[in-house]
């Protein structure tokens, strides 16, 4: 039993455990058991992890595991963690961790939405430890479904419609993601399906023009590429929240790491070639997304739409290929999905007292519920780019790497990128401005009460990562930066 | 030459009791026209020299399906009811389907077949041959399907049954 | 010098524990280990100063300490953010004026803030803008200052907006926040502009005018400016937004919403000056790389300096006055900056800008704590809700009266001194330059005394009863509580005798001291002009009288839009509004929600559009099944047949 | 002329002859299958196409391919074939008049879309 | 005459010792013992399935008019799963008092067919194959029209019946043309004489389309939707499931055996027709309100995907082909098994019917569920195994723009199966189904369904068995 697989074990027990689980506190227990476990074990891995590569130890992927499923199609069960997918692991756990809590007393069906909730961290979890394509692709289709019936059934508003077109749109890019994984597959020999080892065979070039933006789309709708976004907002606002938090904190990310670990990493000579289309369209995204979100009056749309923009910033900067702006991009995953979960942890808790997320009719909420009001105001300030936040860290190594090429072309787009941060504060400031800061705006309000245990404790989880990668990034900024090079020197060659 | 001769005679029979057995208003004529049809195929195989297939095609098929459908007919045909003539559109489009159909194949065909002008004369297919045939299970020799019609029979008849009896 | 790392650590600490408990501790502690903390500091960066101006002179020039250096952040090879301890002579002047006015303001505001709601909130937030104030003053590297130029942003942004409730104060935080976050994109992107060319975010060797260094950066032109001149041109205007240079000026007026001592300590001493600062800082690049930017940056300088005293003369709120004068006061010290060369004489400017940064955050700050002290008294912003208030707050008064005869530039207080200095600069710089400036030298006499008029003489007080945002209690005003005096004692004390600092034997453009002269025509034409102006306001508002309304009347128009401050706020309501609001944001939510949305909402109407129109296949006839059934079997076969 | 007469009536039929001949029952059969109304008829006309396909085989083995007895055999079953298809379907025709007391096969619409 | 050649076709003798006693046994036994025939027809035939399930060598019978390859114990495994989960899920029908009379028939009729199909899977000679498809077709009529006194079994019935032949003869003349251009009908001696003339390229096209009609390809499946919704459910399952999955099968092994010179021909083909297959049973699938007619299109479509695997041509092909059938069958029967228990307690059959249906009957819902995400395609189902294995199959012959036409439209039909979801999980009902109790045998067919949807994906061995012996093909 490999370390990594562990993952998805606890999830497979927890899921069993709710099978057999019978009351409300049972689920409870299985299920914030488990997200300990989880946390505790992406702890473990991240320590295990860089006392690994302190020792000298230089190979491309840790901890690897490799056994044989399929043979005739040389698929593997095959995992393995470098800097990136430790990351991203520890920040999935933390995600599903804060998830479960904030989720703590869902209502109706509890057992069932936890069931969901677990078969899309399996998805989750499962596509960072993997290393082949046909394993990466079935937990990124595993991570998809359960979101149907998370938002569908537990949503709110226009869930049906939303958790539709989300469904579908995400379906759309896993069908153009696999004609993709198909042709590397093939057009390389169809010898392997492992990823270190594809990228040491050569798709010919031909081919990559094909498949590289097929690939790329198909990731690319996850993280929200212009103009393929439209699910997000949408999505976003309709889930319940812990869905929000894992599908913007992480499943989002999924996108961008699929577009970086397999577009890219596998067809470096065509995504060179066309880089610029997908930067045309990630500039948009970003600066789009911000000016999309400037008008709405829906807390979730606001944040969905900064969603769009920042997970634009995370595929513009990969594009960028050179190691800071892909750090960057990195960086940018861990920091958009902690600050995003925490917004939509804080959104979801603010809805549960005022019962609506329409900032016209709140106001002043800081007077009442001043620590989910000071929470809010963080995670703004951590989302505009505040230093000592993590946003900041993430948004600067990215604006530095883009700003390694010497044309005017990449230095325009990252000019506009850059303007995306005074956007953004624009909105940020008139959502703080407009809900926790100013007037009451309705006498209800006034009654409410403030966070209690099971609500503070994601929220200071979230926030103290928050914080703990604004102020001392070094350590995971390197950790990623080291991870990054190899995979850069792919693009190099 | 008479051989000729005979093959236009049933020619004839066969094509025009066709168009007739496929355009007769009344069901009971078609029936008999098609029964014509069948008569004339019938002879095609003993001009051929088939004559246990002419036996077949006489008994079964002028026997036994003739009967069925007689029979059908006569259950179905209530006197008096005027049977819906077809409808004309519906006979344009299907006509020059058909006519379509038989330029298009009958090209195909007619460009593509071996032609044979000289038929080898004085065939004669022994019963014994046609015995040994049937029986056999060598290659060229037809126990297995023989066999297997019989289930395809045996089945059939209990679907009809099945369908057929009152309960 | 290790120790100064406690310069900086001290405040963060005291945010964090204040942040932390807040409400939990009582009002007292708070704001006691607040001014304790800043007390601690005052006297260790005094200690530094003495220290470092005693022992770190070698050869003449006071060297470049690196007190303290980390690597915070790697990017690639080259660069890197480093966050660590610069002592120089500015960095080590700054640190003193931000450490003195910082705890003066902690002082105040124990009597100010008293019985505040959040006291423990606006303490935390003090240590939070003085831990990022020094941070930006001591930074070694030009990304440094960026973070704790944004840091210092954001408590200016928490400190405005401190009376939440109140949506005029939300509102010019927001405003604030956002203009100099809108220059702070061009700090950035000149930062990022420079380091491209440089391969470093280090002052040490950006400072160090080696030409290899810029090399690259001057050789690469771009619509005509080499990239170096864009770069400079883009930091400036990074430091502009903070400085509220024209035009980027119009939230610091709207920031005298905050708590008037966060006004004195952030928006007149210390926060709006780092754009200054910054400017000084890259000096050395500035003047010898890029002299067409310098100059660019005294025009600005010059500019703002007129236009904000004019504004500043119709106010009639006395914190907008201080405002405008404080916007005016900073175009001076760009004045300075902008026409100064580089070195000995030619570096005068460079000094005097310094030097008035000093002497100006003392006396402003002063300024704004007495007008604190007088609305902490008559409950109202409003000059028509004051006067004659001479017998009831005699301190206030008379530090009132220093501080403003400082900024007039009478001698012998403190900014006759950097204000002259100032001036010679820019008459050698060239004689309009040195006109106009001593123009604005008078207006600013005349708008100083103006207020000071209108406060403490003219009519006599009536207790204010309809004051809107303050439900005035009607008591008599009285004089402030001994905290806040006391800081106003100290501070108009410092005032006076700051001007007679020998300043150039500490900070010049390049390290080597150099001892001022007083250009004596200089000084008296400007010594004239600014008592022209005390006389003309003596004679318009010491008394009550008509004139000044017949004035305004003659002028009505452009009274009218001195008053609205030329109109600078609609512009930029009606194009953020109108046009990027309207035309920019609602379109794209429009397109988003109509085009994209219904292009995907299309593809799947259209679906189902399509499955409605071919619904007639599945007609239930047999004979139509077959038909379609033979008709692909045909077209099959022809289509194989003929075409494949 | 004569001679064209004469090579008319004597010789042997050519195959052409034979396979015009069943691709002109066969059509003929599916225009009936496309155009009657009647359920019976439809399925006489099955008969017809059924039949086509048998002279093929017969002609095919005794002009071309001689030595064999594959198309004869061939059909042969599908003689019986044919009647087992109209046993059934017949039958079920019986069961349609039962049920619904007509055979016309346009009632047959109660499915559609 | 050696006869003993015979006695190796183990499979179809011991389905006719089945079906054979089974016939004897309802009409000799009393009504004492009339009551058990159900069971101990379940149970001979599990007898039958246990026994056969063992590949053997290769042999031919009757100078190659049957051959055997190893591969078709497999198919006709699979098959025989199948029929057993329908019998599984028939049970309760047959047990009401009007069908009981029937149910001889209804074993006797459906093992024919089946028997129709292993002749079909493993014959050597178009006379045998085409024997083995009427057998499999005519009976089926008779099965379609089982309900016969519902006047849409009947309609169905006769569509069928009438279709059908319809079909069948167009495939015979395809035969005799192609007798004709060959000179034989041996499936061995047939690929050295197929050059590609266009006449035989129009013999082919007449014969596959009678096949085509059986897999109910577009645009000759306009027989499907009415049958399936006019025939009992149980029947219609069978019908969807093992008919198709038998032909499919044939139609591969005839490609690639008999007409592989023909394949610049037949590729084309199968693209067209594959592409309309999916694209239109979806476009008909999404406005669909009957559950059986839906799930009539689904099936359609589902045809057009299996598609993809026979088109490559190759091994992979075969057994991803093989592989697709055998999840299909559980996924479909599962889907089919809930909708027949709920219309034989309820009678309702419609989309809205199921609104609410979670409410109710979490555990039918649940293997809905598990059924249409299978057909979806979604993992972890085995579904996504089998969609995946079947664009490998297609990919590896570099049919790329197939494959993403193919995938496209797995959006369309992941919307409609949602529907289904959406009904039975999101929506409410002031009406709901009751809670329903299923009989005995039919949770056995549910569990083995679950069981199978969940775990084949998992198994990589099964898949690989079915590799390893398509190779030999």
């Amino acid at each position: 039993m490999n370390f990594l697989s562990l993952y998805i074990l606890i999830l497979v027990l927890m899921m069993m455990g709710l099978f057999l689980s019978k009351s409300r506190k049972q689920i409870q227990i299985i299920m914030i058991t488990g997200a300990s476990f989880l946390l505790l074990l992406s702890g473990a891995l991240t320590y295990l992890y860089l006392t690994e590569r302190a020792a000298g130890n230089t190979a491309e992927m840790l901890f690897r595991a490799d056994s044989v499923w399929y043979t005739p199609f040389n698929i593997h069960y095959s995992v393995g963690v470098d800097g990136i997918s430790v990351a991203m692991l520890m920040l999935s756990s933390i995600i599903v961790f804060t998830g479960v809590l904030v989720s703590w007393k869902i209502d109706p069906m509890p057992k069932e939405f936890f069931l969901w909730f677990c078969l899309l961290a399996i998805g989750v979890f499962g596509f960072f430890i993997s290393i082949d394509l046909f394993t990466m692709f079935m937990y990124y289709e595993v991570a998809l479904i359960p979101m149907y019936l998370l938002i569908g059934v537990w949503g709110t508003g226009k869930k049906e419609y939303s958790a539709m077109k989300l469904t579908l749109m995400l379906m759309g890019g896993s069908a153009l993601l696999l004609v993709g994984i198909l042709g590397i597959y093939f057009t390389t020999g169809g010898s392997t399906m492992n990823i270190l080892e594809l990228s040491k065979l050569k798709v010919p070039l031909e081919m990559q023009r094909y498949f590289f933006p097929l690939t790329f789309m198909g990731f690319g709708v996850l993280g929200a590429l212009f103009p393929f976004h439209t699910w997000s907002p949408d999505g976003h606002s309709s889930a319940p929240t812990a869905v929000s938090m894992l599908h913007a904190g992480v499943l989002m990310k999924l996108g961008g790491y699929g577009c970086f670990r397999v577009a890219m990493f596998l067809m470096p000579e065509a995504a060179h070639e066309m880089a610029w289309i997908f930067l045309i369209l990630t500039g948009i995204s970003v600066v789009y997304g911000a000016f999309g979100a400037i008008h709405q009056t829906d807390l979730k749309y606001i944040n969905a739409y900064s969603s769009v923009s920042h997970c634009g910033l995370v595929l513009f900067a990969l594009l960028m290929m050179n190691q800071t702006a892909t750090t960057g991009a990195i960086l940018q995953m861990v920091s958009h999905g902690l600050i995003t979960a925490l917004f939509f942890a804080l959104i979801g808790m603010i809805y549960g007292r005022t019962h609506t997320r329409d900032i016209r009719l709140m106001g002043g909420l800081m007077k009442v519920i001043p620590f989910l009001g000071v929470s809010y105001v963080i995670a703004g300030m951590a989302s505009l780019g505040l230093p000592g936040l993590s946003g900041f860290v993430a948004e600067m190594t990215v604006f530095v790497g883009s700003f390694q090429y010497a044309d005017t072309f990449h230095r325009i787009l990252t000019i506009g990128a850059c303007a995306s941060i005074v956007i953004t504060t624009v909105y940020i400031l008139r959502v703080v401005g407009k809900v926790i800061f100013g007037p009451m705006q309705d006498k209800h309000h006034e009654t409410l009460t403030d966070a209690v245990m099971y609500e503070r404790i994601p929220v200071i989880v979230l926030t103290a990562a928050i914080f703990g990668i604004g102020m001392f990034p070094g350590w995971i900024s390197s950790m990623i930066g080291d991870s990054v090079l190899p995979l850069i020197s792919q693009f190099i060659r | 030459m008479a051989e000729k001769i005979i093959f236009y005679i049933l020619g004839a029979i066969i094509a025009i009791f066709s168009i007739m057995a496929v355009t007769s208003k009344q069901i009971i004529r078609s029936a008999t026209y098609l029964l014509f049809v069948l008569i004339a195929t019938a002879g095609l195989y003993l001009l051929l020299g088939y004559n246990y297939l002419f036996a077949v095609q006489i008994a079964v098929y002028a026997g036994g399906v003739m009967v069925l459908f007689i029979f059908a007919i006569s259950f179905t045909n209530r006197p008096g009811e005027k049977v819906h003539g077809e409808v004309p559109v519906r006979k344009l489009i299907a006509g020059t389907t058909a006519a379509a159909g038989v330029v298009f194949c009958g090209y195909i065909i007619y460009r593509n077949i071996r032609k044979v002008t000289v038929l080898v004369q004085q065939y004669n297919l022994s019963p014994q041959k046609l015995g040994e045939t049937l029986m056999g299970t060598e290659k060229y020799q037809y126990l297995l399907p023989f066999e297997l019609i019989s289930i395809l029979l045996l089945a059939c008849i209990v679907g009809a049954v099945m369908i057929a009896r009152k309960r | 010098m290790q120790y100064t790392l406690l310069i900086l650590a001290l405040p963060l600490l005291s945010f964090a524990v204040l942040g932390l408990v807040d409400a939990k501790w009582k009002p007292k502690v708070a704001g006691t280990i607040g001014t304790t903390i800043l007390g601690i500091i005052t006297i260790l960066s005094y200690f530094a100063a003495w220290q470092y101006f005693t022992q770190y002179k070698v050869d003449g020039v006071y060297q470049k300490v690196i007190a303290f250096d980390y690597e915070w952040l790697r990017f690639n090879d080259l660069l890197h953010i480093n966050l660590g301890i610069l002592l120089d002579p500015i960095s080590v002047m700054m640190m003193i004026v931000i450490t003195t006015v910082s705890f003066m303001v902690n002082l105040y505001s124990l009597g100010y803030m008293k019985g505040e709601k959040g006291f423990q909130r606006y303490y935390a937030f003090l240590s939070l803008f003085a831990f990022s104030m020094l941070g930006l003053v001591m930074a070694t590297n030009i990304f440094q200052m960026y973070i704790f130029w944004e840091l210092v942003g954001v408590s200016s942004y928490l400190l405005i907006g401190f009376y939440y409730t109140r949506p005029a104060a939300v509102a010019a935080a927001k405003k604030a926040f956002i203009v100099t976050r809108f220059a702070d994109l061009f700090f950035l992107i000149g930062i990022l502009l420079l380091s491209y060319f440089t391969k470093t975010f280090d002052f040490g060797i950006l400072t160090s005018s080696n030409a290899n260094v810029f090399a690259e950066a001057t050789s690469k032109t771009f619509m005509g400016f080499s990239m170096l001149s864009w770069a400079m041109a883009l930091i400036f205007i990074g430091g502009a937004g903070k400085s509220a240079m024209f035009p980027l000026h119009i939230w610091l007026p709207d920031a005298m919403e905050g708590p008037t001592p966060v006004s004195a300590l952030i928006h007149a001493a210390t926060m709006v000056v780092a754009g200054v600062f910054l400017v000084a800082r890259l000096f050395p690049v500035y003047v010898v790389f890029t002299p067409e930017v310098l100059h660019g940056i005294a025009y600005v300088g010059a500019f703002t300096a007129l236009f904000s005293a004019i504004i500043a003369c119709v106010q009639t709120d006395i914190k907008r006055v201080l405002a405008f004068s404080t916007i005016s006061q900073i175009g001076f010290m760009m004045v300075g900056l902008g026409v100064s060369g580089y070195g000995g004489h030619e570096g005068v400017g460079y000094m005097s800008s310094m030097f008035h940064l000093f002497t100006h955050a003392f006396f402003k700050s002063l300024l704004f704590l007495g007008a604190g002290s007088v609305i902490h008294a008559v409950h109202s912003n409003e000059m028509k809700d004051m006067g004659g208030l001479r017998k009831y707050m005699p301190i206030t008064n008379w530090t009132f009266l220093i501080a403003c005869l400082a900024i007039a530039g009478i001698p012998p207080f403190s900014g006759f001194f950097s204000k002259d200095e100032i001036l010679s600069a820019s008459y050698s710089f060239s004689p309009a330059m040195g006109g106009i400036m001593t123009f604005i030298a008078g207006l600013t006499a005349f708008y100083m005394f103006r207020l000071y008029y209108n406060i403490f003489w003219g009519k006599e007080f009536k207790p204010a009863t309809q004051s809107e945002n303050y439900h005035g209690h009607g008591n008599t005003p009285h004089e402030s509580p001994f905290s806040m005096s006391s800081a106003l004692v100290f501070l108009g004390a410092v005032t006076c005798v700051a001007g007679l600092i020998p300043f150039g034997h500490f900070i010049t453009s390049d390290g080597v001291p150099y001892d001022i002269h007083i250009n004596l025509t200089v000084a008296s034409v400007s010594i004239i002009v600014a008592l022209v102006g005390i006389i003309i306001a003596t004679y318009l508002y010491r008394k009550e009288n008509e004139i000044p309304e017949k004035l305004a009347k003659t002028f009505d128009g452009f009274y009218k839009a001195a008053s609205h401050r030329f109109y600078i706020d609609e512009v930029y309501l009606f194009s953020t509004k109108k046009i990027i609001f309207n035309n920019i944001a609602r379109p794209i939510a429009w397109f988003d929600r109509h085009v994209i949305d219904g292009t995907m909402n299309g593809i799947a109407s259209s679906t189902q559009w399509v499955a409605v129109k071919i619904k007639g296949f599945q007609s239930g006839q047999i004979q139509q099944y077959a038909y379609v059934f033979l008709l692909g079997t045909l077209l099959v076969a022809a289509l194989v047949i003929f075409l494949i | 002329m004569g001679d064209i007469l004469t090579n008319f009536f004597t010789g042997t039929v050519p195959i052409e002859a034979y396979l015009g001949l069943s691709l002109i029952m066969f059509f003929c059969g599916v225009y009936g299958f496309l155009t009657r109304k009647n359920m019976l008829m439809i399925l006489i006309s099955v008969e017809l196409m059924l039949n086509a396909a048998d002279i093929n085989f017969a002609v095919f083995n005794r002009y071309l391919y001689p030595g064999q007895l594959e198309g004869f055999y061939f059909s042969l079953f599908t003689i019986a074939i044919a009647a087992c298809e109209t046993a059934v379907a017949i039958a079920i025709i019986i069961n349609i008049y039962r049920n619904l007391k007509s055979v016309e096969v346009d009632n047959l619409n109660q499915m559609k879309e | 005459m050696d006869y003993s050649s015979f006695l190796q076709m183990h499979e179809e003798f011991s389905l006719l010792g089945v079906m054979i006693i089974l016939l004897l046994y309802d009409i000799f036994a009393s009504e004492k013992y009339l009551k058990y025939f159900q069971p101990i027809a379940i149970v001979l035939f599990l007898v039958h399935i246990v026994l056969n399930c063992v590949p053997r060598e290769t042999f031919q019978v009757s100078g190659g008019m049957y051959e055997y390859l190893p591969i078709h114990s497999y198919i006709k495994t699979f098959l025989n799963i199948g029929t057993l989960i329908v019998f599984l899920q028939a049970h309760k029908f047959l047990n009401e008092d009007a069908n009981r009379i029937k149910r001889g028939e209804f074993y006797f009729l459906t093992l024919s067919t089946l028997l129709g199909m292993y002749f079909m899977i493993s014959a050597g000679n178009f006379l045998v194959f085409y024997l083995g498809l009427e057998t499999a077709s005519v009976p089926m009529a008779a099965l379609v029209a089982f309900d016969k006194y519902n006047n849409k079994a009947a309609e169905a019935g006769a569509k069928y019946i009438l279709l059908a032949v319809f079909a069948s003869s167009i495939s015979l003349f395809g035969i005799s043309l192609i007798y004709g251009s060959t000179g034989t009908l041996y499936f061995n001696d047939l690929p050295a004489l197929i050059t590609g003339t266009p006449l035989q390229i129009l013999a082919f096209v007449f014969f596959a389309v009678g096949l085509f009609f059986k897999i109910s390809l577009v645009p000759f499946h306009l027989w499907a939707a009415d049958v399936y919704e006019g025939a009992q459910t149980n029947i219609t399952s069978y019908l969807s499931v093992i008919s198709k999955g038998s032909a499919v099968f044939v139609l591969f092994t005839l490609l690639v055996k008999v007409f592989a010179s023909l394949i610049t021909e037949w590729q084309p083909i199968l693209w067209i027709l594959a592409v309309l297959s999916i694209t239109i049973a979806n476009l008909f699938a999404i406005r669909q309100k009957n559950l059986k007619r839906f799930l009539a299109f689904s099936s359609i479509s589902q045809a057009g995907y299996i598609l993809l695997a026979i088109i490559s041509g190759s091994a992979i092909g075969m057994s991803s082909l093989v592989y697709y059938v055998l999840v299909y069958i559980f996924s479909n029967l599962a889907a089919f098994g809930v909708i027949s228990v709920i219309e034989e307690r309820t009678g309702k059959i419609n989309i809205q019917d199921y609104d609410g249906l979670y409410q109710t009957n979490p555990n039918l819902s649940f293997v809905m569920m598990l059924s249409l995400f299978s057909l979806a395609g979604i993992p972890p189902f085995a579904g996504f195994f089998s969609k995946f294995f079947v664009f490998s199959a297609a990919a590896s012959q570099g049919f790329y723009v197939l494959v993403f036409i193919a995938l496209l439209n797995t959006i369309i039909s992941l919307y409609y199966y949602l529907l289904i979801i959406k009904a039975m999980f999101l929506n409410k009902s002031d009406h709901p189904i009751e809670p329903i109790k299923s009989d005995f045998f039919a949770r056995v067919s549910f569990a083995v369904c679950t069981l199978a949807i969940i775990a084949i994906g998992f198994i990589s061995p099964i898949y690989d068995q079915i590799h390893l012996i398509s190779f030999g093909m």
